[in-house]
């Protein structure tokens, strides 16, 4: 089974995270979205490391995860604090700043 | 002491006289800055005759001086210094010029006594001598140039002297306007000259010419021509007249001034000084002769109607410049410049008669008010006939043997030059008719209500004057001008200017009788030495048959303007309503004034208008707000997609990463 | 020497700061006047008759960036240094004498501004000529901004719009310019060593290709500062706005800078460009010239007379330059400096003006003469300078601006000499319409004719009296200026075709070259 | 068993421990009632260790941790001027509202936190450490900007600043595996070798990586069109932070840029030069544009920071020492510029009840020209004009563009930085001349000014030293640098020298 499935697997994980991030205006499931582009990233690395044979990309991956769940938790905190705030939790209500 | 030496002490004493009058018009009581404004005239017309005196006693062919101060202006090959050029022609002018100008300002001494700016007026007046004067002795183009332009400039301040009054502020700015026109001929000429001899300095420009140019080629034709503008400018030939008559608006000691002895004179001046140049250019001469019959014409016919003393005066001497011009640009060139110091004499004289009755008549200028005053004034009468006579050439007085000269050379010259001579003895007529009608108008007759006051009481009539032009009352309350007036009878040494003058107009004739002396011609001869024109010589014969149809002329003009004014009064007003149309056509001065607002002051002023309406705001402007506006419109495209929505953000993101793989993709295959 | 005379301003107004208020006036004058000193010394010193630099000072300043503190004089900026120390006294006396408001600050940009324009002229590297440049306008744009005037009320623009408008639309040219001024000297310097000297750039001299764009991005930036037609759009508003004194010296030097620069750089860098393009800059100078005059004679506020009258001056003054002949420059630079001293009092003149009417509409003014004779004297003497009396310098500049220009393209100089008569009549209209006739007390109620106070004479008589000096003796700044301008001129007479060359040439020239004295380099 | 351990270069890694130790502390202190108060102390203690320890390596380039980091004058030259941010930012946030609401103790070592992640950044030579470093800068910041609890605004940013930049690194993450993927390698110089021994020149694989990576970068630098973020987070962000993001984030960022686009991608230049060359442009345009009649200072600072970005980057385009010197020295003179800005409108937002809005320095010039100098001359200097450092700056950066044939991008520059006089100028005209009678185009009020969550006036906050102080010594540091620019000259020059010989 050849390396292209998983870029493309990859590749359409990437795009359905995009997505959603793009339609899903609740913060929750932009959060999840986002966990789903950065771990479209971490599966082409490890494809990539399988091809190419060597360990780097799946070190690499792993650190990813790591990124990845603190960006969750910080995530997690801002809208736990916007909620205390009584504030809509709907990223299209918070636009006081534009223009 | 050499002849430059006194020459440039004749440029001293007018501007000392001036800077001091000037600078102490506060110290100097007004008696005081007068004098010292005369005095200096006269030393400057006495060191004159001691140039003049220095001149002969050299050989003819030696009288011709160039000296310098310092270098004006001179790199990159323009040499330029401030230099003079001393040789009969100038000495004749500075002598004609200083000795007038000390009687006018001896008249000026009394007339203007009661006037606020009496400091103001000698002290323009000794400028004018001044800028006159260096004109005339002028060393090159270029200070011929700064000459040229002061004497425009001090003509402005004398004929707006009255600043209070608005006809004088736009007459005087008219005058300079004009006159700028004519500096502007000069100085395109100037750089035509030099572009050709590379030099502006007489002696160099008058020694080449012969050398570089043929006759009539098109170069010195345009000099010529150039120059040409310059002398119509500043003499008042047609077309650029127009300001001469509104230049009545100044004090009647300033026309004289600027009419008889100086300004005016000046074209005539240029022509005979650049007479080398214009005799490589025969056409450009023609045309200055045509266009000097034609003025002495035209200005005649309008001098037969004006009812305004002093410009029925003033047209009179652009009609007698016209002869000076066309006799210069023939080749009568001696007899030109006679004419001109004939000339000088008597017209100073009539402005200053006229003004003493325009004075008695309180600002009063209009002739058809004015009668009796033979009985008024006995001695502003006798002179003002004086200067009539010598200007109706009537035989014996100077103006009969200066003009008839013109006329013969050019019969002398024949050929076509015949018409000059015709049309010339026409304008004669004229002149003599004109000339009379303001002595019959004024002189004789019952006395009107400012003569009769003055026979009866010997006071001046006292009544708050009027604005000629206008009628608004004057600003005498300021001084502006004075609140008294003036006349010869009570005012010594108006007395004294106008009887030194009243003899020379009628004696000054009898330095060139022709065969018996002729002074003039002597004296100038050197400078015209070398020219072929000058060498033609009318016979002493013909002369006098011109002297005798001048004379025969000169007595008809005076008898028809005896019948139309005296004899048969009725006479004028028939002949008026028959020759309606011509009348009103000379009353309206030919239309000139119309004509030209229509063809240069209106267009100047409509494309102000729509240079400041149209242009500057629209294109000016709007190449300013309009690039401002795009801009902020911009910022206002890029403001409404910072929307707010973070998803937006995120699109746009996106968009751009897709926009930036698609290039790499584009560019990789 | 030229160090001195640069830093003296600012030294002095970054002293004055820490005066009381009161001193601040005095101060300011002492600075302006000591820096007038050492500008006279200079000008006493200077070797008449080399083309040379001299008072050279050449230190490095980024030596990365290839940028030397490099200053000097010689016969192009040497009187024009002369005429900024002289103006700026000028106009800091006139406003010393006057209350202003937050005085320090005043004063303190004042000579920020004169040691910018000093360095403007006296800048021997391209960059800090560029550097000058841009800094002059600084502080101009708080003083217009800050200290002018409110123009709302009557339909017209805040002095802060005003001026933004001017620095903005100033300062797209200038920064084009250091754009031009980088490429050109990477340009030269072709991957050697870099430097910006102006003497060394234009020694290595560019390739055609480059000069032409450069060319034009210089002659932006020039062509606004003066302002000439079609850029001139800043001018009027920030005219109106301006504080009086901060006036006189802006438009009395300021505008010259352009002008200068084209000589001092366009010139001799970039020959080959200017002889291209030397036909289409003379049209944008005839028409700043007939443009200025004929809206100088519509305006009926004085300050725009002035202001349009400069334009068309400037316009004289650009074509005696790109008549590309020694006599056009020469008369190009005295010119510059004639028009500063007039200009200068023009400014003070209607501050003058406006006190005593209360108006600054021509048509409201009227009668002054009567009470104020000497004031009257003074102005007339300036207007008839204003428009180039013959007998005055300015006459004497505008006649060699104007024979060069018609022994190069005679066509243009027809043109160009109908400004001249224009210039009569709105200077006449403008001293009339103040001084002469009975007072419009119609209109305007406010107004007495009172004589100038001795303070203001002043500031005016001396400036009065050098254009009466200038006038008897104008060879005094021509035969200083010549040798230099020669060299610069025959610069760009070198990348000009040799017929041309001839068609361009005064008689003993052409004289020369048949005789094989002087060669043609095609 | 004998176990060889690794050579370790402590002197290399000292700054990287200073700083986690200094954080460690600092979180520490921070729990502890008595002392909280040490916070702000303890950390410019760290900064200046750090700082110290920083110097003290100057001059001797050296790869670390086995070639994931590079520590050299580039790395160090950066990471000096994120210190010196950090440090400001430090004094400003003094008795800053934000400040209390996160504990001080959390406030601060966050800013460390940050800073460690901008130091690693300026080192990185190692897709791993690049990425991790990246979002070590990032994380603290999306909390940062979120430490205003009470504003609104405060959270709003935070959000979006983490939405949208998580986007960025996912992007930039997905664009590292492609180069991964093509050439093997994760640190800068393999990947260079994977290029060419692989002979991938122009492989659309590499290329949609560069691409990614190009996005993730331009992101973090706020160049158009990825900028959007970058003028609402400067508004709602606590004004320090947005001082401290504005300089520090942009230096880092650029100096991974540079060596990245360099070392790995350097034999890519004709790919990729046009394209940052055009993203350069744009962002100049859009930058200035957008900034024209804002009035919320940190909005139009905001705006005005894509524009010049954009300048910057075009020291990047050019691939070549004198660009990347001309960009370390804007980079410092932005710092200067940027730092007496931001200090006067934290003064004024404390003083005033209009917050950030432009009517808070209105008529400033007149009652506090102690306060209106500096953000003059910041303004003056941003705008580009003589005697400040951003002249010099420009002068630079145009310097290196047209020596690298980018001069069509050297007129942008010019003319981006006239349409940017219309609006520096506009605030300088309002501290120092009557108000303009015409109101500014689509005038929104403020969040600081109108809200009821306005922070509580304290008159006397300019005239504080931990403020006044600040905001001088940055303006005159601006003027410094613009009259004697020789010593920023060599510093930039080194750095420039450590990535090209």
């Amino acid at each position: 089974m050849s390396i292209e499935w998983y870029i493309v697997l990859s590749a359409l994980l990437f795009a359905t995270g995009a997505l959603g991030i793009l339609l899903r205006r609740s913060p929750m499931v932009i959060l999840l979205c986002l966990e789903l582009m950065l771990n479209a990233g971490n599966l082409a690395l490890v494809a990539f490391s399988r091809m190419v044979g060597n360990g780097q990309g799946q070190v690499f991956a792993v650190i990813v995860m790591v990124i990845a769940a603190c960006e969750v938790v910080v995530g997690l905190g801002l809208i736990v604090a916007i909620f205390r705030r009584r504030l809509p939790l709907n990223v299209d209500d918070l636009r006081e700043l534009r223009g | 002491m050499s002849v430059s030496f006194w020459a440039w002490l004749v440029l001293l004493f007018p501007l000392l006289g001036s800077i001091v009058i000037g600078m102490g018009f506060k110290a100097l009581p007004a008696k005081v800055a007068g004098a010292i404004g005369t005095i200096a005239i006269g030393l400057a017309f006495a060191c004159g005759v001691a140039a003049l005196i220095s001149l002969l006693g050299e050989d003819a062919e030696a009288r011709h001086h160039a000296s310098s101060l310092w270098d004006y202006a001179s790199v990159a090959g323009l040499d330029i210094k401030l230099g003079i050029f001393v040789d009969p022609l100038s000495v004749f002018m500075v002598l004609v010029v200083s000795g007038v100008s000390t009687l006018i300002h001896l008249y000026s001494y009394g007339y203007m006594q009661s006037d606020e700016g009496y400091h103001r007026f000698f002290s323009y007046l000794n400028f004018f001598v001044f800028s006159m004067l260096l004109l005339v002795l002028a060393g090159n183009f270029v200070l011929l140039i700064v000459g040229w332009a002061f004497v425009g400039f001090a003509s402005y301040a004398l004929i707006s002297f009255w600043y209070r009054r608005e006809t004088a502020t736009r007459a005087g700015m008219k005058a300079f306007v004009i006159n700028v026109v004519g500096d502007i001929g000069l100085v395109l000429a100037a750089f035509l000259i030099f572009r050709e001899l590379g030099s502006f300095d007489y002696g160099e420009v008058f020694e080449k010419a012969p050398q570089v140019f043929t006759t009539n080629e098109w170069t010195i034709t345009a000099i010529c021509l150039l120059l040409l503008v310059g002398a119509f400018a500043k003499s008042a030939q047609l077309p650029l007249h127009t300001w001469l008559p509104d230049a009545m608006e100044g004090p009647t000691p300033v026309s004289s001034l600027i009419h008889a002895a100086t300004m005016v004179t000046a074209g005539v001046y240029l022509i005979a000084r650049t007479h080398v140049l214009f005799e490589l250019a025969p056409t450009a001469a023609d045309v200055a002769a045509f266009v000097g019959l034609a003025t002495l014409l035209v200005a005649a016919t309008m001098a037969l109607v004006m009812t305004d003393l002093k410009r029925a005066i003033a047209y009179s001497t652009m009609s007698q410049i016209g002869y000076m011009i066309m006799g210069v640009s023939i080749g009568a060139y001696s007899a030109g410049m006679f004419h001109l110091m004939t000339h000088a004499f008597f017209k100073a004289l009539l402005f200053m008669a006229a003004g003493s009755i325009i004075a008695a008549m309180a600002n009063d200028q209009n002739i058809d008010r004015m009668s009796g005053f033979g009985r008024a004034m006995r001695f502003t009468s006798f002179t003002f006939v004086c200067g009539a006579l010598a200007l109706a050439a009537f035989p014996g007085s100077s103006g009969f043997f200066s003009k008839d000269e013109i006329l013969a050379y050019a019969s002398a010259r024949g050929g076509m030059y015949l018409i000059f001579t015709v049309l010339g003895y026409a304008g004669a007529l004229m002149t003599a008719v004109y000339s009379f009608r303001l002595v019959f108008r004024v002189l004789p007759g019952t006395p009107c209500k400012e003569a009769q006051e003055l026979i009866d009481t010997g006071h001046v009539a006292h009544e708050a004057p009027k604005n000629p032009a206008t009628g608004e009352p004057e600003d005498t309350d300021v001084g502006f001008p004075g609140p008294e007036h003036h006349i010869a009878e009570q005012s010594a040494p108006m007395r004294v200017a106008m009887g030194v003058l009243a003899f020379g107009a009628i004696f000054a004739g009898l330095v060139q009788i022709p065969g018996v002396d002729d002074v003039v011609t002597k004296f100038l001869d050197p400078v015209w030495e070398g020219s072929p024109l000058a060498a033609i010589e009318p016979s002493t014969l013909a002369d006098w048959e011109g002297l005798g149809i001048g004379g025969v002329i000169a007595l008809l003009g005076i008898g028809i303007a005896y019948v139309l004014y005296v004899a048969r009064p009725e006479l004028p007003g028939r002949l008026e309503a028959r020759l309606r149309p011509l009348h009103t056509l000379f009353a309206n001065k030919w239309y000139f004034d119309e004509a030209i607002s229509f063809l240069v002051v209106r267009p100047a002023l409509a494309t102000g208008r729509f240079a400041n309406r149209t242009f500057e705001r629209f294109v000016v402007d709007g190449l300013v707000t309009g690039t401002a506006e795009t801009v902020r419109g911009a910022g206002g495209v890029v403001r409404a997609v910072q929307s707010g929505f973070v998803r937006s953000y995120a699109l746009l993101l996106i968009a751009g990463f897709a926009g930036l793989a698609l290039y790499f993709l584009l560019t990789s295959s | 020497m030229s160090s001195v005379l640069l830093w003296a301003p600012l030294a002095f107004g970054l002293l004055g700061l820490f005066l009381p208020r009161r001193a601040a006036g005095p101060w300011a004058v002492l600075g302006t006047v000591v820096t007038l000193g050492v500008a006279i010394a200079i000008a006493v010193g200077f070797d008449n008759g080399t083309s040379s630099l001299q008072y050279a000072v050449d230190e490095p300043w980024i030596s990365g960036l290839g940028v030397d503190y490099s200053l000097g004089v010689d016969g192009l900026n040497l009187f024009l240094i002369l005429l900024t120390a002289v103006l700026w006294v000028g106009g800091v006396a006139f406003a010393a004498f006057r209350e202003q408001r937050n005085a320090k600050t005043f004063y303190f940009l004042m000579l920020v501004a004169e040691t910018a324009t000093l360095g403007s002229f006296l800048a021997q590297d391209l960059l800090l000529f560029v550097l000058f440049f841009d800094l002059m306008l600084v502080p101009f744009y708080f003083l217009f901004g800050a200290w002018g005037i409110d123009r709302s009320a009557e339909g017209g623009t805040t002095a802060a719009a005003a001026t933004l408008k001017m620095i903005v639309y100033t300062l797209i040219g200038s920064l084009l310019m250091l754009v031009a001024a980088i490429a050109t000297g990477i340009i030269a310097a072709d991957g050697g060593q870099l430097t910006f000297s102006i003497a060394a750039l234009r020694e290595q001299g560019l390739s055609h290709g480059s000069q032409q764009w450069i060319f034009w991005f210089f002659a932006a930036a020039f062509l606004v500062k003066m302002p000439a037609f079609l850029l001139h759009g800043w001018m009027p508003d920030a005219y109106r706005a301006a504080p009086l004194p901060a006036l006189a010296v802006f438009s009395g030097v300021l505008a010259k800078v352009g002008a200068y620069g084209f000589l001092r750089v366009v010139l001799p860098l970039f020959p080959d460009a200017t002889v291209e393009f030397q036909e289409v800059i003379l049209l944008v100078a005839l028409a700043s010239i007939l443009y200025g005059s004929v809206m100088a004679f519509t305006q009926t506020n004085v300050r725009l007379i002035a202001g349009y009258s400069s334009v068309a001056q400037l316009g004289f003054i650009t074509a005696g330059i790109f008549a590309l002949r020694a006599d056009g420059s020469d008369g190009a630079v005295l010119q510059m400096v004639n028009h500063g001293l007039v200009v200068a009092p023009i400014f003070v003149i209607v501050a003058l003006l406006v006190e005593r009417t209360g108006s600054e509409d021509i048509r409201e003014m009227g009668g002054l003469a009567l009470r104020a004779p000497v004031l009257a004297a003074l102005f007339l003497i300036v207007a008839l300078a204003t428009l180039a009396m013959p007998g005055s310098a300015n006459f004497v500049g505008e006649f060699y601006i104007l024979n060069g220009l018609f022994q190069a393209k005679i066509v243009f100089a027809f043109v160009a000499i109908s400004g001249v008569a224009m210039s009569a009549y709105y200077a006449l209209r403008l001293y009339q319409g103040a001084m002469h006739n009975r007072p419009a007390s119609a209109q305007n109620q406010g107004l007495l004719s009172r004589e100038i106070g001795f303070r203001d004479g002043l500031v005016l008589v001396p400036l009065v009296l050098c254009i009466i000096g200038l006038a008897l003796y104008p060879q005094l700044i021509l035969e200083r200026t010549a040798p230099t301008v020669e060299q610069t001129v025959a610069k760009v007479r070198g990348g000009e075709a040799p017929e041309a060359q001839l068609a361009s040439m005064s008689l003993e020239e052409k004289a020369e070259v048949e005789s094989g004295a002087l060669e043609i380099v095609p | 068993m004998n176990f060889n351990e690794p050579h370790i270069d402590y002197a290399g890694i000292s700054p990287l421990i200073a700083l986690t130790v200094g954080l460690c502390v600092v979180l520490l202190s921070g729990v502890f009632k008595p002392t909280k108060r040490w916070a702000p102390g303890l950390t410019t203690i760290t900064l200046g260790a750090t700082a110290g320890l920083l110097i003290w390596q100057w001059d001797d380039p050296k790869p670390l941790i086995t070639g994931a980091l590079r520590l050299d004058d580039l790395a160090i030259s950066i990471s000096l001027i994120a210190i010196l941010t950090a440090a400001f930012c430090v004094a400003l946030s003094l008795r800053e509202r934000a400040t209390e609401e996160a504990g001080s103790g959390e406030y601060h070592s966050l800013l460390l936190g940050s800073v460690l992640g901008m130091v690693l950044l300026a080192q990185a030579t190692n897709l791993v450490t690049f990425f991790v470093a990246l979002e070590t800068l990032s994380i603290p910041l999306y909390i940062l900007c979120a430490t205003n609890l009470r504003r609104e605004g405060s959270l709003e940013s935070g959000l979006k600043y983490l939405i949208v930049g998580s986007i960025g690194s996912a992007t930039l993450l997905y664009g590292m595996a492609f180069l991964y993927g093509g050439t093997g390698a994760t640190n800068f110089g393999g990947i260079a070798d994977g290029i060419a021994r692989n002979g991938l020149d122009g492989d659309p694989l590499i290329l949609i990586g560069i691409a990614m990576a190009a996005v993730g970068l331009a992101f973090k630098t706020s160049i158009a069109p990825f900028h959007q973020w970058t003028p609402d987070v400067y508004q709602g962000a606590p004004t320090p932070i947005t001082a401290f993001m504005a300089v520090a984030t942009k230096a880092a960022a650029f100096a991974v840029f540079l060596r990245f686009f360099d070392v790995a991608l350097g034999s890519q230049l004709d790919d990729w030069q046009p394209a940052l060359a055009a993203l350069a442009a744009i962002s100049i345009l859009v930058g200035n544009v957008g900034a024209l009649g804002q009035d919320s200072l940190k909005r139009l600072l905001g705006y005005s920071g894509v524009a010049q970005a954009g300048y910057m980057l075009g020291g990047v385009v050019v691939l070549s020492e004198s660009g990347t010197s001309s960009l370390v020295f804007y980079l410092a003179a932005y710092a200067f510029m940027n730092l007496a800005a931001f200090s006067v409108i934290v003064a004024r937002e404390r003083e005033t009840v209009f917050g950030d809005d432009i009517r808070a320095v209105r008529g400033l010039g007149a009652e506090r020209p102690l306060l209106a100098w500096p953000l003059t001359i910041s303004m003056l200097a941003l705008a580009g004009l003589p005697a400040t450092a951003g002249f010099i700056g420009k002068l630079y950066l145009i310097e290196a563009l047209v020596e690298g044939d980018y001069t069509w991008l050297a007129v942008f520059i010019a003319v981006g930085t006239m349409i940017s006089l219309a609006y520096y100028l506009r605030v300088v005209a309002a501290m120092w001349m009557r108000p303009e009678t015409e109101a500014a185009p689509g005038a929104r009020p403020v969040i600081a000014g109108a809200s009821p969550e306005a922070d509580p006036v304290d008159p006397e906050a300019g005239s504080r030293w931990y403020i006044a102080g600040p905001a001088l010594l940055a303006s005159a540091a601006t003027v410094f640098f613009g009259v004697i620019p020789q010593p920023l000259v060599e510093f930039a020059s080194h750095a420039g020298a450590a990535l090209f010989s």
